[in-house]
Order: structure tokens, then C-alpha cells, then sequence
């Protein structure tokens, strides 16, 4: 225990001497970034509180990054800059014109219902904000997919079978058009829930597994290189920005 | 109570949604503006383009209105010679008003624009100046035209009356499993494992984590995650197993404190809900994956559930989740994600199957005669594919301009405006 | 049989069952000595690519060329080596570059691109005379409508606040139609496909486009009738850099970012697909025992 | 009334915003992108709970003295500190009145500083965690963990140049056996039809859903009781 200890307090001494070492040799920018960078890597190995240092900062600093963010670009001019423009005006001059719009007391109304949350006695009244934005959510995502998913999705699954090119007959597009008009009906099927995948319409369910895990495998790969070149870029920022050993 | 508040909002619904063809017909009476004829004005001498010519100067469709749509057929010496055009000027006059003023420029090769600055109620006219540098000939003006907002989008019917034909099987369902009426359904792996899950929890004393994805309540996921959160807290307040849910928005804080506290109530077990169950990290994507990541490793939790929207994260989660042992049910419908997830996780419900779990872990007729009604709408997809194939099949095989006139008209159906 | 047998099983399973912080190790590797030892892996340049490199190789000296940052830090590794690449060409073809932006975060690789390329490789080349900077502004897909028929709407001054009436290269730009070639790099939205929807095609203008692997195979339908050429992931770049060196002898011989980017993607793929093909084989070696156990038992 | 008054606003606001998709005239055109804009203003409302929450279960844990407490300080400190540049323009060299996020404020040089390498290398940990779950995952097992390992195993062959060189024999009519061509017809063919499949699926299922909570069926969100 005294020995891991021990260990433990070297190595902190070398990242403090190395992160000092490095901000007079490379900077306090690159410096910082190559820090945080190991110390979100050295997870890899195992939990160790560097790590647990740049989750925390991130925590916190992220969150804070965001409410701001709301406030100044989301509560400011669309809400406050609406309701009443002269209240923020000494803040944002460019929104003092602005008409008033009363009906965004609608959302100011259920932000601070929602917030009624904080009372014990009265915090179900937060559900009807809750109400209103569960239904808002499912009213407009009916249409929304209804038009972009269901009906789209069908235009796009609709060609001949049997297709011609300049020199005739098609073979490999005949084959290739069959199998897309095949997987997406066995797709269709394998999500059937109300009839039992027995016989042919079980045979059909096989066959739509089949085309969903080709599609899994295949979407899969084909995002290794995006997921590697991320990688690059850091290694390349360490090995290169901060250490200069590549050219 | 309850049976009857279904079947009002259901009637109630039906009413609103029968509003809007009525409004259409309604709509429909409204009569054309003709252009009116008038002599072809010329300005500069030398080198002029001939002008274009208006062919269609109407309210815009299915708009709120405030909008005119101009179109026009091409000057003959549009990309081509000396007089080859630069750009058509479109120039705007409203009744009252004794000038004419120029409200926008299009390219050279375009024949359509959208006014979109008038006011509803006003007569508009137009005319078109076919501009080559600095020289241009005017088209005729326009009669005048006022816009108007519709009280149907006719661009949508088809839209329009797909849904109808949808939502209706799915409320018909509704209410037929309400009867009583004896259902099938297919077992989901995932949604079988859950009990088994929670009970592994329980067993082992660690609590189960629960991600509701990194999506606000403004997507339909992430209500998904919630309701099947519903259920499976309901289930945990029966074990009195611990449940951790770290999350990324503050509404899904608050929504998710609310659903738990209501299934430890429905539980019978009120006193045993806290509000710490649920606590905010932030909202920033990496910085949530980073907090749930040391979360993982350090409770070493027995059971994680991935149920709403995912991106990258996704397979951080997931192989970390891994490292420490746990069983893994993950839900989404992100189609780039979902392969991650079933490749690193031990069940996955797949895309409809995420919307279809609440369904299924509550039991209810009604709820799973939704189900019911769901594969009517798989029917009509398939039905019509496989119609429609057959047909273009038919028509290239053929080579029967009627058949392929015939598919295209149905086709033109199932498009998205 | 005995005890070797066992202890040789034993291996079998706990090679199954490896430490996955070994295979974080081979992949780390994998990445970095190529890097380190600057590898690079030549691509051969196919149609989509050769034929992007050829139509701003045939761009005539003074040819306007519009070049838009639609990218952030985070795919900036994949997108630059794309940026420099063509920046590259544009400058020995002498063509004037007009760089913007769709996303904000793509105003600071602009900056970085003319630091880092165009003012050590070409010190001739002249601010305001062969390229200029005009910044990033709000709009999306709404900006390119309107540039489309009024560029100087928008941009009334460049990136550093010029009013760009007074910069001469900027004086016969009216709209986008006054351009020979944009060129979107970017992988998101808006980004390629907006160009092409909103500029391209509505105003006849050519379009080419560097995008992200992931994002290409939603691009590929545009080429070649909306798209002139497109460049995907690290291996589209590698193949510009490719046809880049054959065009010009100066490069040969240099080590170009796309090209490192292709080996370490390469490098890494093969270890991945090793590690693949290995667990696979211990997976058969194990269950071939464990059928030939069981049928032991049973005798 | 705690429980009604709910449902009806459910009922009544996902109706009209359904109707409002098909009716572009006043009230209900753009109604949609109205209520999208309320939403987001809701959620900043909300901030006040969420970021509560966070600095309420830091204090506690400091002042348990809980498991990893100092961490908790550098939460809270990080916190303070973005929000006292971002909220108060702290650090804003265009004052209260600078835009919150302009080049050269306190609070865009903490994004830089902090965020920008942050959320690279958290998304870089990605490499790897695709090479371990690809060794895990992809045994062939079963015939359909086997068809997963085979189509992913394609496409990562095709993607580097061992597939050209192990199949570049194939000329002529036999091209589409090389694997870079292989693998793109399977991106471009199969795995396009299972997509839209799943798509489809999808679609129906948001549909299914709405209407369950439009019609109060589903009512988990507000809980099972009769209050």
C-alpha cells in the first residue's frame, strides 16, 4: 500500500515538472491541450485521478459553457427580447426596437411552471408543462416521420425488376434492384409483431435478420476509418504540435 | 374515467382532423387571375435580349400566404450570342401605387421566382426585365394578383390522407384489444431479459444505470426511453434494487424524477423514492460520456440500459459497460448507431422495436392492440412496394407507355412535398 | 493427454478472452509508427478523384474559384490534408481563391490553411489580388440562395472588416454565377450537398466536393451529373495528392498529410482485421477440442 | 385536476400541431417551428434545475467528505468560473453588451483551451474501443453473427489495399468480385435496403407511440396513479 503510494506521489511529481517544463518550453495552449489529452487516454489503462481531473473540469465547465449559451442566445433574444424589448436593451441594444409579442408569455408561463418543481406542495403543476411538451414532441414528430420515413422510404423502393441498359438485358442491376425490393420487404416482416414467424412468413423473418445484419456488419466497417482517422488527428497533435517529433 | 377519456380525445381528434378537408374544399373556390395582355415596352437601343415572357402569376400554393409565385418562359437569347442575357429583374407595382419597383434579380437560365414580401389582400402586378449588362427589354405586366394563406396544404394530401389511413387501423386496434379480443405477439429477446436483468441486480446488491440517450425531450427517442423507463422503475421499486440515472437535459431531469417517483408510487412503495435516483450532468455530448464512463467504472453497476438517442457515445458506452461486466439492453432508433449496439451489448431493440417496448412491458390490451394497428401500416408498405414494382416490371418488360404512366401516377402518390 | 494438453487449453481460452488493453496498444502502435516514421501509402487515382484534379487543371490562368470551410476541428483531420491539397493546385494553376464559410468553426481553419500553405509555398501569391479571406456568415442553405443572386449582399467586407469594394479581385463578382468552381469541403450540413442543391444546380455552376468516409456514400448518387468529382475520407485525398504528384514532379517525393493519414488508417485497419481473424481461429480451435472432449465422454 | 388537466393539454396541443402540419393558414402556419422555439426556451428554464442539481450533489459530496470529494471542487470551480465568464461577461472585452461567445473573450479562450482537446480525444478513445469490440464481437458463432463478421470484414478489406492486391486478378467481366467493388455494392444494395427497412419501421413506430400518448394510453410520464 505505502509502495503504491509512494508511486503514486512520483508521478505526480513528474506530470507537475513536465507540465511546467512544457509551458516554457511550447506554450500554455498546446500545453494544456496535450495534458488533457493524456489524461483522457490514461482511462484506457484504468480509472486514475487524472482522469477523474479532466472529467470533473469537463463536467463542470461544460455545463456552465451551455446555460450560458441558453441564456444569452436562446432566453435573451427570443424570449425576453420578444416579451418585452426594452427589459434587455441595456444589455442588447440591437434588440430595442423589436415589437413586443405577447404570446410568448406561452412559454414564459410553463418555464416557470416547470420550475414549480422546486416546491414540494406545489410541484405537480410542473406536469402540465411536462404535458405540453411530451405532446408537442409527439404532434410534430408524427407528420415529420410519417412524410420523411414512411412515405419517402416507400417512393425510394419503387423500380422495375427488370432492368435495360444500351447494349439490352441488365444482369447485375436486375440482381441488385431484386435483392433491395427482397431486403426490404424481409426487413418489413422481421418486424411484424402480431403474427408468429412460422412457415413462409418465418422463412421471410430469417431472411430479414439476415439482410439486417449484413447491414449492422457492414455500416460497422465501414465506420472503423472515420473512427481511426479521429485518432490521427490527436497522435498527430501530441506527436507533432506538442513533442515536434513528427515533420 | 380512463376508458372514457380515450374515447373523447379519440372523437375529439377525429373531429379536428375532418376539419381540414372541409377547409380544402372550402378552399377551392377560389377563382384563377388571368394575364392580362399588353404591348412589349423596350428600353436601350442596341444589342437588346428578346424578353421573357410571363406564363403563370399566381398565389403561391399551400402557404401561409404573403407570397406570389412568378414563372416564365426563357428569353430565346438566353445562352446564346451576342444578346445572351445575364440576369431577369423583376420589377413589382401594387394597386395604388403609380411606380414600379425592382423587388429581386434572378440568374440567367431560371424561369422561377417567389416573391415572397406581399401583403395579403393587395394586387400585385409585374412585369420581367430581361437584362444583358447594361441594356434590357420588359415583358408584358402581369394582371394584378393577391396572395392569401390556404387553410389546406393541397401539396399534401397524399401525406395527408396516408396518415388518416394509419393512425385510424392504429385507433382501431386500440379500442378492438380493448374489447377483449385475443392478441399474438411475437417474443423481443431484449424486452424478455429485462425481469432477468433487474433481478441480477438485485442478487448481486449494484445498482442499475439507466441512459435515456443524449437527446432533449424534443425528440420522440428519448420519450421512448422514458416510458419504458416507466416500466422498468416499476419493476425495480418491486425488488428494491438501487437505479442510478446520470442524464444530459435538464427536462429529462425533471421528467424522469416524475415517471420514477410514480412507479415506486404505483409500486406501493412510495417512501423509497429519492429524488437523487436522477441527477443532471451536462449537456455537452463528450463531457456526459466522459462523467457516465467514471460513473460505470467506479459503482460497477450490474445492469446498464441504453434506451433513446445515441451518436458516437454509443460504443464508448458500450465497451466500457463491458469492461466491468455488466448486462446490456440498449434501445435506438439511430440507424448509425444501432450496429455498434448490437455488436457490444447482450440484447438490442432495434429501430420500431424501441417504440413498440413500453407497449409490450405494460401489458395492456390497448396498449399492444397499438401494436396491432402498426402492422396495417407494414401491410400498406408492402402492398404497395410490391405493387408498384410489379408494375414498372410490367411497363419495362412491356415497354407499355400506359402502365408506366399508370405506375408514375401512383408513385407520384407516396412523395414527400 | 495430461497436463500439457490442459495448460495448452488454457491458453486457447485466455488468448479468447484477451486483455482488451493489449489490443488498445496494437491499435495505438499502428497509428503512431507510421506517423512517426513518415509512412505514407500512394493511392491510384480513380475516375470520381481524376476527374475533380482535372477540371481545375484546366481552369484557365486568372479562373475565379470559390472555395467554402464547411468543417469543424473535429473532422478536420480528414478534411485538411484535402483543403491543402487543392489549395495546392489552385495556386500553381494561378486561378484566384475566394475562401468562405458555411460553419463558424471552419473561419479559424481558413486562417490556419493561408498560415500554413499559401503564404510559405507561394509568397508571391497576394492578398486581395489572388485570394482572398471573406469569413464565415450565418445563413446555412439561406446564405447560398442568396449569393447566388447577390454576393456582395452578404459579403459586404472580408474577414478582417475590408470593405471588399475596395479589393480588386472582388470588383466583377456580382453573384455565384461570376465563379468557374466551388469547392465544398465539408461533411455535415449544410455542406456538399447544400452547394449542390442551392448553387450547382439552379445556377449551372460546377461543383466538386471533400468530404468525410462516413458522409461519401450519401454524396456518391450527385457524381458525376451534379458533382464534378468528389473526394471521400482520407483515401480521396491521398488519391488527389496522388495525381497531385504526377502532375507536378516538385511533390515527388513528398510526404503528403492525406497519404500518412491512408497508411496509418491502413496500418490500423490490418491490425484490427487480424485481430478479427485471430479470435476467430481461437474460437474454432477451442470448439473443435471441446466437440472432440465431449465425444470422448460419451464413449 | 392533476391528473386530467395533463392529458388534455397532451391531447389538445399534439392535435393541433398535427392539423397545423397540413393547415398553413393563420393561427396554425409555422405553428410547429413556434412551439419547437418554446421548447428550447423551456429548456434554458430548466437549466436552473439541472444546474442546481449539479452543484447541490458536488456541495453534499464535499461536505460528506464523500468517496473522490476534491474532484468535486474542480467540478464546482470549472463551473464557477465558465459561468462567470459566459453569464456575466466576465472577461468580454465588449463588456455586458459583447457578444457572449466573440474571439478574444475569457469565455471562447476557455472553450479553446479546455473543450477543444476535451471533446477530440474523448471522441479519438472511439479507435479504440472499435478494435476491441470488433474482436469481441465479430466470432462466428452463429449464422448470424457469422453473416456480421463476414459483411463487416469485407468492407474493412475493401477499405485497404490488401483487397485490391488479393483480388486485383479478377478483370474483365469478373471486376465486381474485387473487393474495394464488393464492398461498395454491399454498401450500396443490401445494407441500403436493410436501412430503409429499418426506416420504415421506425416511422410506423413514432407514429404508434404519438397516438398512444395524444390519446392518454401511454401515461407512464405521468405516472400510473389516481390522484
Amino acid at each position: 500500500m505505502n509502495a503504491g503510494k509512494l508511486l503514486s506521489y512520483i508521478i505526480l511529481a513528474i506530470v507537475v515538472i513536465a507540465f511546467v517544463v512544457s509551458i516554457a518550453l511550447k506554450g500554455f495552449l498546446v500545453t494544456v491541450g496535450a495534458f488533457l489529452t493524456l489524461f483522457i487516454f490514461s482511462f484506457l489503462y484504468k480509472d486514475n485521478p487524472y482522469y477523474k481531473f479532466a472529467e470533473h473540469l469537463f463536467v463542470g465547465a461544460s455545463a456552465a459553457y451551455w446555460m450560458s449559451m441558453g441564456f444569452w442566445k436562446t432566453m435573451v433574444p427570443n424570449l425576453f427580447g420578444k416579451l418585452y424589448p426594452p427589459m434587455v436593451a441595456w444589455a442588447v441594444p440591437a434588440l430595442k426596437n423589436n415589437p413586443a409579442q405577447p404570446l410568448m408569455l406561452i412559454p414564459l408561463v410553463l418555464g416557470i411552471l416547470l420550475l414549480m418543481r422546486l416546491s414540494s406542495k406545489a410541484g405537480w403543476i410542473s406536469r402540465w408543462a411536462l404535458a405540453f411538451i411530451v405532446g408537442t414532441t409527439a404532434g410534430l414528430n408524427l407528420v415529420r416521420y410519417l412524410r420523411s420515413d414512411f412515405i419517402q422510404q416507400i417512393n425510394n423502393t419503387v423500380f422495375s425488376l427488370y432492368v435495360t441498359n444500351a447494349s439490352g438485358f441488365d444482369l447485375g442491376a436486375t440482381i441488385s434492384n431484386v435483392i433491395i425490393f427482397g431486403g426490404v420487404i424481409c426487413g418489413l416482416i422481421y418486424f411484424f409483431f402480431s403474427k408468429e414467424h412460422k412457415g413462409a412468413f418465418g422463412a421471410g423473418a430469417r431472411t430479414g435478420i439476415i439482410v439486417l445484419m449484413i447491414t449492422f456488419g457492414a455500416s460497422f466497417g465501414y465506420t472503423v476509418m472515420a473512427r481511426i482517422s479521429l485518432l490521427v488527428g490527436r497522435m498527430q497533435f501530441l506527436f507533432g504540435d506538442w513533442l515536434g517529433m513528427i515533420r | 374515467m380512463k376508458i372514457c377519456f380515450n374515447k373523447v380525445a379519440a372523437l375529439g381528434m377525429v373531429l379536428l382532423l375532418l376539419a381540414v378537408p372541409y377547409s380544402w374544399l372550402a378552399a377551392q373556390a377560389e377563382p384563377d387571375t388571368l394575364i392580362q395582355d399588353t404591348t412589349v415596352t423596350i428600353t436601350g437601343q442596341e444589342h437588346l435580349p428578346r424578353p421573357a415572357q410571363f406564363t403563370f402569376v399566381h398565389d403561391s400554393e399551400g402557404d401561409a400566404g404573403g407570397s406570389i409565385t412568378l414563372k416564365w418562359t426563357l428569353s430565346p437569347d438566353d445562352g446564346a450570342g451576342e444578346n445572351n442575357v445575364t440576369s431577369y429583374n423583376i420589377f413589382r407595382k401594387a394597386s395604388g401605387e403609380s411606380e414600379f419597383e425592382k423587388i429581386g434579380t434572378v440568374a440567367s437560365g431560371l424561369t422561377e421566382y417567389e416573391d415572397a414580401t406581399t401583403t395579403d389582400g393587395v394586387a400585385y402586378s409585374y412585369y420581367i426585365l430581361t437584362s444583358s449588362d447594361s441594356v434590357g427589354s420588359k415583358s408584358d405586366i402581369s394582371a394584378g394578383v393577391v396572395s392569401s394563406a390556404q387553410w389546406f396544404n393541397s401539396k399534401d394530401l397524399d401525406t395527408f390522407i396516408i396518415g388518416i389511413i394509419i393512425c385510424f387501423s392504429v385507433i382501431f386496434f386500440i379500442f378492438w384489444a380493448q374489447k377483449g379480443k385475443k392478441l399474438y405477439l411475437r417474443k423481443i429477446a431484449g424486452l424478455e431479459a429485462v425481469d432477468e436483468a433487474i433481478g441480477r441486480a438485485t442478487e448481486m446488491g449494484r445498482p442499475i444505470l439507466y441512459i435515456p440517450g443524449i437527446l432533449d425531450m424534443d425528440d420522440v427517442q428519448t420519450v421512448a426511453g422514458i416510458t419504458i423507463l416507466g416500466r422498468v422503475a416499476k419493476t425495480i421499486a418491486e425488488y428494491d434494487t438501487k437505479i442510478n440515472m446520470p442524464v444530459s437535459r435538464s427536462i429529462v431531469l425533471t421528467t424522469a424524477r416524475e415517471t420514477i417517483r410514480q412507479a415506486y408510487v404505483a409500486a406501493g412503495r412510495p417512501d423509497a423514492y429519492s429524488d437523487d435516483m436522477v441527477h443532471y450532468l451536462t449537456d455537452e455530448q463528450f463531457g456526459y460520456v466522459a462523467a457516465v464512463d467514471g460513473i460505470m467504472v467506479r459503482e460497477k453497476p450490474a445492469t446498464c440500459f441504453y434506451i433513446g438517442a445515441f451518436f458516437a457515445e454509443s460504443l464508448i458506452f458500450a465497451e466500457t459497460g463491458h469492461s466491468i461486466g455488466a448486462i446490456q439492453i440498449a434501445g435506438t432508433a439511430m440507424p448509425a448507431q444501432l450496429p455498434f449496439f448490437v455488436a457490444a451489448c447482450d440484447y438490442t431493440l432495434i429501430g420500431e422495436e424501441l417504440f413498440a417496448a413500453s407497449a409490450y412491458l405494460s401489458g395492456e390490451p390497448k396498449q399492444l392492440g397499438s401494436l396491432k394497428g402498426q402492422d396495417v401500416g407494414k401491410i400498406i408498405a408492402m402492398v404497395v412496394i410490391v405493387l408498384l414494382c410489379a408494375l414498372f416490371t410490367v411497363a419495362s418488360l412491356t415497354e407499355s407507355e400506359a402502365v408506366l404512366s399508370l405506375a408514375n401516377t401512383i408513385r407520384g402518390w407516396f412523395s414527400a412535398s | 493427454m495430461g497436463n500439457g494438453h490442459t495448460e495448452h487449453k488454457t491458453l486457447v481460452e485466455r488468448l479468447q478472452f484477451i486483455d482488451r488493453r493489449i489490443i488498445f496498444v496494437f491499435i495505438g502502435l499502428a497509428v503512431v509508427i507510421p506517423l512517426l516514421f513518415g509512412a505514407v501509402l500512394k493511392e491510384e487515382t480513380t475516375p470520381i478523384v481524376q476527374t475533380f484534379f482535372d477540371t481545375i487543371e484546366g481552369l484557365p490562368e486568372g479562373s475565379r474559384v470559390l472555395l467554402s470551410f464547411d468543417y469543424g476541428p473535429t473532422t478536420a483531420p480528414e478534411i485538411q490534408p484535402m483543403v491543402d491539397a487543392i489549395v495546392r493546385q489552385c495556386a500553381h494553376r494561378k486561378s484566384k481563391m475566394y475562401m468562405m464559410a458555411l460553419w463558424a468553426t471552419g473561419d479559424n481553419l481558413t486562417g490556419e490553411t493561408i498560415e500554413k500553405v499559401l503564404k510559405p509555398e507561394f509568397p508571391d501569391y497576394k492578398y486581395g489580388t489572388d485570394y482572398i479571406n471573406l469569413g464565415y456568415q450565418t445563413g446555412n442553405q439561406g446564405l447560398i440562395r442568396v449569393l447566388l443572386v447577390d454576393f456582395k449582399m452578404m459579403y459586404a467586407v472580408d474577414a478582417s472588416g475590408t470593405d471588399v469594394d475596395s479589393i480588386p479581385m472582388m470588383k466583377n463578382i456580382r453573384n455565384l454565377k461570376n465563379f468557374d468552381l466551388i469547392v465544398s469541403f465539408g461533411g455535415g450540413s449544410p455542406g456538399i450537398k447544400e452547394w449542390v442543391l442551392y448553387a450547382g444546380d439552379p445556377g449551372k455552376i460546377p461543383v466538386g466536393g471533400g468530404c468525410t468516409a462516413v458522409s461519401a456514400p450519401l454524396l456518391y448518387p450527385y457524381y458525376p451529373n451534379q458533382l464534378i468529382g468528389l473526394l471521400g475520407g482520407a483515401k480521396g485525398a491521398a488519391e488527389y495528392e496522388n495525381a497531385l504528384i504526377n502532375a507536378y514532379p516538385e511533390y515527388k517525393g513528398r510526404k503528403m498529410a492525406g497519404m500518412k493519414l491512408m497508411m496509418s488508417q491502413a496500418v490500423s485497419h490490418v491490425v484490427i482485421m487480424f485481430f478479427i481473424l485471430f479470435g476467430n481461429i481461437l474460437y474454432f480451435i477451442q470448439r473443435s477440442r471441446d466437440k472432440s472432449r465431449s465425444m470422448e465422454a460419451g464413449r | 385536476m392533476r391528473r386530467t388537466v395533463p392529458l388534455v393539454i397532451t391531447l389538445i396541443v399534439g392535435t393541433v400541431l398535427i392539423v397545423a402540419e397540413f393547415v398553413p393558414h393563420k393561427p396554425f402556419g409555422n405553428l410547429g417551428d413556434k412551439f419547437s422555439m418554446y421548447f428550447d426556451i423551456i429548456a434554458v428554464f430548466a437549466f436552473i434545475l439541472g444546474g442546481g442539481n449539479l452543484v447541490r450533489v458536488h456541495i453534499t459530496k464535499i461536505s460528506r467528505k464523500k468517496a473522490d470529494w476534491p474532484f468535486s471542487a474542480v467540478t464546482l470551480a470549472g463551473f464557477a468560473l465558465v459561468l462567470a465568464a459566459g453569464l456575466f461577461k466576465i472577461g468580454n472585452p465588449g463588456g455586458i453588451r459583447g457578444d457572449v461567445a466573440v474571439v478574444g473573450s475569457l469565455f471562447n479562450d476557455l472553450y479553446i483551451f479546455i473543450f477543444t482537446p476535451l471533446q477530440a480525444s474523448m471522441f479519438a478513445l472511439l479507435a479504440f474501443y472499435v478494435g476491441s469490440a470488433s474482436y469481441r464481437a465479430f466470432r462466428a458463432k452463429t449464422v448470424e453473427a457469422t453473416i456480421l463478421l463476414v459483411a463487416a470484414f469485407v468492407i474493412l478489406l475493401g477499405r485497404t489495399p490488401f483487397g485490391l492486391w488479393l483480388t486485383g486478378g479478377f478483370t474483365g467481366s469478373w471486376e465486381f468480385l474485387q473487393v474495394p467493388n464488393l464492398a461498395n455494392w454491399i454498401m450500396d444494395v443490401p445494407n441500403l435496403a436493410g436501412q430503409r427497412a429499418i426506416m420504415i419501421g421506425i416511422a410506423l413506430g413514432v407514429i404508434s407511440m404519438s397516438l398512444r400518448i395524444i390519446l392518454g394510453v401511454e401515461r407512464t410520464y405521468l405516472g400510473q396513479d389516481n390522484d
